[in-house]
């Protein structure tokens, strides 16, 4: 085990599956020599050249169109789209061709491409670079949508989803990249689909995305001391979704929250709220609650941003609504 | 945009008389589809939409003539006669049309996806100029990989106006993929004159933003297209980086089979269907002595034979059952 | 009164308004003298000419971006996307400036401009033809959303959404072009957040989007030579949402199903269901039913297609199962 | 593309002292601002992000200066010197970077937002081309309101990669809008140099793609981007349609404050930091007897002044409170 930055263990994912497979290969906008944005791809271009850390042109949709073509044809790619806000140039590739072709074709295309990004706010980046719209790419039939909350989480899945031979949006966090964790020496793997219970409680039950894994075990931890437990459920990845670990936790709690920092209006939260409703209502002691980014664009001035994205603070405050 | 004769004159002599006589057969055999597919259409027997590339026959067989059976083509709605020329049977075409699981995408695609990665037809595609990005990063893959392989993107006048066009021709200019963009100007996208999409007087002219070569040929004449898709092809495959291959052609029927195309002046309709690639052609093999009017007719006999066999093959073809809706899903 | 198709009421809408205001304007792809793809703006370039009715070059970034800065800009735009699936093309412009740009400027920016869409299956299209994809741009604060069902709605929420300071998104169906109904010969307007009442019933709640407002009819007719009596819901505006509409009629039937084309995951039947379990689920008899889309990018060959679309069937199949 | 030194050269006497005053006060209040924004940031009294035009305030001062006010402009995610140049004040842009209620967004928009629209400002951008198309929609509607105004769209290199940009400029071109495209072509987009981004010698001839005027000027020297811009502003007011402007300039410091830009050969920064656009055009002002050394100081002087006050006013302007961030959604 050694203690590593959540950035530190995506560059070594990246690192051993290009060591391992010379068909992976990185594509973006300044992820070669600069390192990346969040410097999580530093050092790579060091070890594998500009032939396999190609920094692009600042054209999203060519990057990501690339990287389909590039996939259909023998390459395992991993495109990076420098912020998530910026996903809408590269759409139309991710969403219509990069999801579709396989089925469109009858089942041939096999496209193995990996397309990383990171969302998040919280660094006063204001409305343009601080969302999370992973409800965007849930909603499309054909991609998977990871994302991790912890070093440990962040290596192991980014393995698979390189390994995956379908599309896969992996999206990062832009304040976890500082963010320390154990992360094992040897090689692992994590499955897609299987959610990681991060703290076992009997009150409430929090499923948490990214981000507000974090914050959701500060809340319990407040919450711990006023003798209430929670349980903070972490999915991973929302598609494919690990429903029965969530639904278990619900059985055995009867109260749900669900948190994340995309909008709450048609976010995964509704998806997830919605899915456990319909297998479990009876289970549920109380309706479920959202606690999820508000239904505004993101403000520069921090004293506004923290407001509007969901804080410890909020959960604690929903999870005692909940228990009165 | 001033419309442009097609060169005439004789065929080159250097050229090997089989490979005409493959052109021809690929012009007939889109020909041919092409026209039946229309009649199957309008009978009702084929659901969706179709987009009849009839009168543009010259651009896909002269320039996958030029291609190697492993170079890799991607395509548009108006995709038949690139997939006929990449080598794709009439029968699984056929079936895809009819929506049959014997379909080349069993029935999932339909006339605007067809693809068969085992022939390199990477797809058709229904958004314009989403197969150029597609195309570009075909042909990064063979760079990568350094299989001598090259990739031909088919589009449209209308596609150059695409964001996702300009994107993905620089990146190709600044990685010097073997990439060959074949703009099949046919001086409308839907109803809408090249003269109100641009303004510059050629698709090639925008070659110029990005580096590379643009030039435009008479896309009714098969050879001029094949020559300048061969050096093009030629210049990708030995590092030379991408073209921009402009040919000048025409639709003979509307935007898609029921649009009565009322936006198109009748003498210019009737000046280009004058231009008959396949008929220009044909009468040039015989000029030339390449073949004979009999030895032609009998390509059309076969070609019809084969199409038949196909309409049955796909009528008799099972359609897949609703269930079927749920599989091929990435993994 | 008098019966109008759908593509004359969106007509006359755009000819009203045009003629009353002549800051309002149209651009897209072929809606000039071609009409429109479903021929919902034919006879207007002969009335407007080329400049209020402008035929675009293939470039859908730019026929919204253009339109954007036009608005805000004191004209009034009604920018065209041809078909809903290429909006992946457009959507830098609708989600990130359309509607961040007034918040962004603290207030400054009005942007009076509509972009008309259409969506919907049924017409063997196949995947990239045939999205129903309102989810995204529900998600998306700072826009709103409108999806009318019939020629009356269409015409009225037309006329609203042109007048309107804010950025709109209004969501026809290619397969209600065809379809007529009762239109006054008088003008009027109709307000965003009003849901209608399409059928009033008892036992259940159907809360229906766009087309399967008609489905949900026929459903509700079926079902009732069973006695079982439906009510029928069509929000009208997804964005503002009349969550009160909904909720007198969940009290007062005990069950509701949400049916839509797009997509079940992340869709907007998700939100739906979790505002009206939020607020009442203790009204809830049955846990709420979604009869949406599959998840699956949507197939060619009809047989196919109309299985991945709701029909009625699915939904009197649903009704009988929540009565059980 | 190989680093062109700026051309020298007397100021030509047809020029009005009054606008090169003008000029020269603008660069001075672009440099001053920028100087004390990046100590503040460093500071850690700004939250956010800082992308700094130190060392391109000749661009935006020679182009706004050929603008009339009611002209419009777009901005990017480098826009303070654009803004400046157009005529916003001190005082509410230091609140907004500040993230105060009195600052020109009321702290919704921060330093990549910053928009007035009484001022022709219609925002910073923080998507990078997305301002084309929008400045592109704004000329259209000068247009159709016959009202004489002018676009500008600033932008970098970079953007020219982006479709955004494609699309956009031939839009106007076919409509002949009345839009100056004009790109401050600092050399990089973050890390990458133009090498990497393009395989043409200069952004300029990117206009041939869409058949209007591209022209590239020293962007260090304020005069010689007044000319162009004043040409290509009489151009669009005219009728005459789109320019693209390319000003070949460079930023002296990093991406954004705390990118050491160490992928920038050191020779090259102290090559173009003895370009200095303001010190250069500092010394021709004096040279050509337009103002004296004291009056220049004399400017500087009081534009500090100016810049300690509204550093003040910001200091001293309230912040928002927590649920200010619900209101200003349109309507
Ligand atoms: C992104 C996108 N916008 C619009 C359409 C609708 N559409 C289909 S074909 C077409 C015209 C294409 O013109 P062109 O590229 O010249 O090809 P042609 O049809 O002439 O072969 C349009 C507008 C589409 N499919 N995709
Ligand atoms: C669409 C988009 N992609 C990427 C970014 C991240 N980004 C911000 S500025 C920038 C570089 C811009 O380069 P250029 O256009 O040359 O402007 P400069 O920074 O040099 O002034 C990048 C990549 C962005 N903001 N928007
Ligand atoms: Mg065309
Ligand atoms: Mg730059």
């Amino acid at each position: 085990m050694s203690q590593l930055y959540y950035r530190q263990a995506i560059r070594d994912a990246l690192r051993e599956e290009m060591r391992r497979d010379e068909r992976v290969f990185l594509l973006g906008l300044d992820i070669g020599r600069f390192g990346g944005t969040y410097k999580a791809t530093q050092g790579l271009w060091e070890e594998f050249g500009d032939e396999r850390v190609r920094d692009t042109p600042l054209s999203e949709a060519a990057i990501a169109g690339a990287a389909v073509g590039a996939a259909m044809t023998g390459m395992r790619p991993v495109a990076e789209i420098m912020y998530m806000d910026f996903i809408t140039i590269a759409l139309d590739q991710i969403a219509n061709q990069a999801a579709k072709l396989t089925y469109m074709s009858g089942g041939q295309a096999r496209i193995p491409v990996v397309f990383r990004t990171q969302e998040g706010a919280g660094r006063s980046s204001a409305a343009q670079h601080a969302q999370s719209l992973e409800a965007w790419v849930t909603h499309i039939p054909g991609l998977k949508v990871v994302l991790p909350a912890i070093p440990y989480d962040a290596k192991g899945l980014l393995k698979t989803a390189i390994r995956d031979d379908g599309p896969v949006v992996f999206i990062e966090h832009k304040l976890l990249y500082g963010v320390k964790g154990e992360v094992p020496d040897e090689e692992y793997l994590i499955p897609f689909g299987q959610a990681r219970i991060v703290r076992e409680g009997a009150d409430v039950t929090i499923v948490a995305l990214s981000r507000m894994v974090l914050k959701a075990l500060d809340a319990a931890e407040e919450l711990a001391r006023e003798g209430i437990s929670v349980e903070v459920i972490d999915p991973r990845t929302v598609v494919p979704l690990d429903l029965e670990t969530i639904l278990a936790s619900v059985h055995k709690t009867g109260r749900l929250i669900v948190t994340h920092e995309g909008y709450t209006r048609c976010g995964v939260g509704a998806e997830i709220a919605t899915q456990v409703v319909e297998h479990s209502m009876h289970a549920l002691k109380r309706p479920p609650r959202r606690v999820c980014g508000r239904n505004v664009p993101i403000p520069f001035a921090p004293v506004m941003e923290n407001y509007v994205i969901p804080q410890a603070a909020d959960l604690v405050n929903a999870v005692r609504e909940l228990m009165s | 945009m001033s419309v442009q004769a097609p060169a005439s004159g004789a065929i080159p002599t250097a050229l090997d008389p089989a490979l005409l006589l493959r052109i021809h057969l690929t012009m007939v055999r889109i020909r041919q589809f092409e026209q039946r597919a229309i009649e199957l259409f309008m009978a009702g027997e084929l659901p969706g939409f179709l987009h009849s590339c009839l009168g543009q026959e010259a651009v896909p067989a002269g320039v996958c003539a030029a291609l190697r059976e492993d170079d890799y083509i991607t395509s548009t709605h108006r995709g038949h006669g690139h997939v006929i020329a990449k080598g794709l049977s009439f029968d699984r075409m056929m079936a895809e049309l009819y929506g049959r699981t014997t379909g080349y995408c069993k029935g999932k695609g339909g006339s605007m996806h067809i693809a068969d990665f085992s022939q390199g037809v990477l797809g058709a595609n229904g958004i314009v100029g989403a197969g150029i990005p597609i195309a570009t990063g075909a042909a990064l893959s063979a760079q990568m990989r350094r299989s001598g392989q090259v990739v031909v993107a088919f589009f449209g006048d209308g596609a150059t106006s695409q964001g996702a066009f300009h994107e993905a021709a620089n990146l190709a200019a600044v990685w010097n993929l073997p990439v060959v963009y074949v703009c099949e100007n046919n001086l409308y996208a839907v109803s809408t004159p090249v003269s109100r999409q641009m303004r510059v007087n050629s698709v090639a002219q925008r070659a110029a933003a990005y580096g590379f070569p643009g030039v435009t040929v008479d896309g009714n004449d098969p050879l001029a297209v094949y020559e300048a898709a061969r050096a093009a092809v030629e210049r990708a495959r030995s590092g030379g980086g991408p073209t921009l291959l402009e040919c000048r052609t025409y639709r003979w029927m509307g935007h898609y089979i029921g649009d009565p195309a009322t936006y198109r002046p009748a003498e210019e309709v009737a000046w280009w269907k004058e231009r008959d690639p396949l008929a220009l052609f044909e009468r040039k093999l015989i000029e030339t002595d390449i073949c004979s009017q009999e030895e032609i007719q009998r390509v059309h006999e076969q070609v019809r034979a084969e199409l038949e066999a196909a309409i049955e093959f796909a009528r008799q073809s099972p359609a897949p059952a609703p269930e079927d809706a749920l599989t091929d899903l990435p993994q």
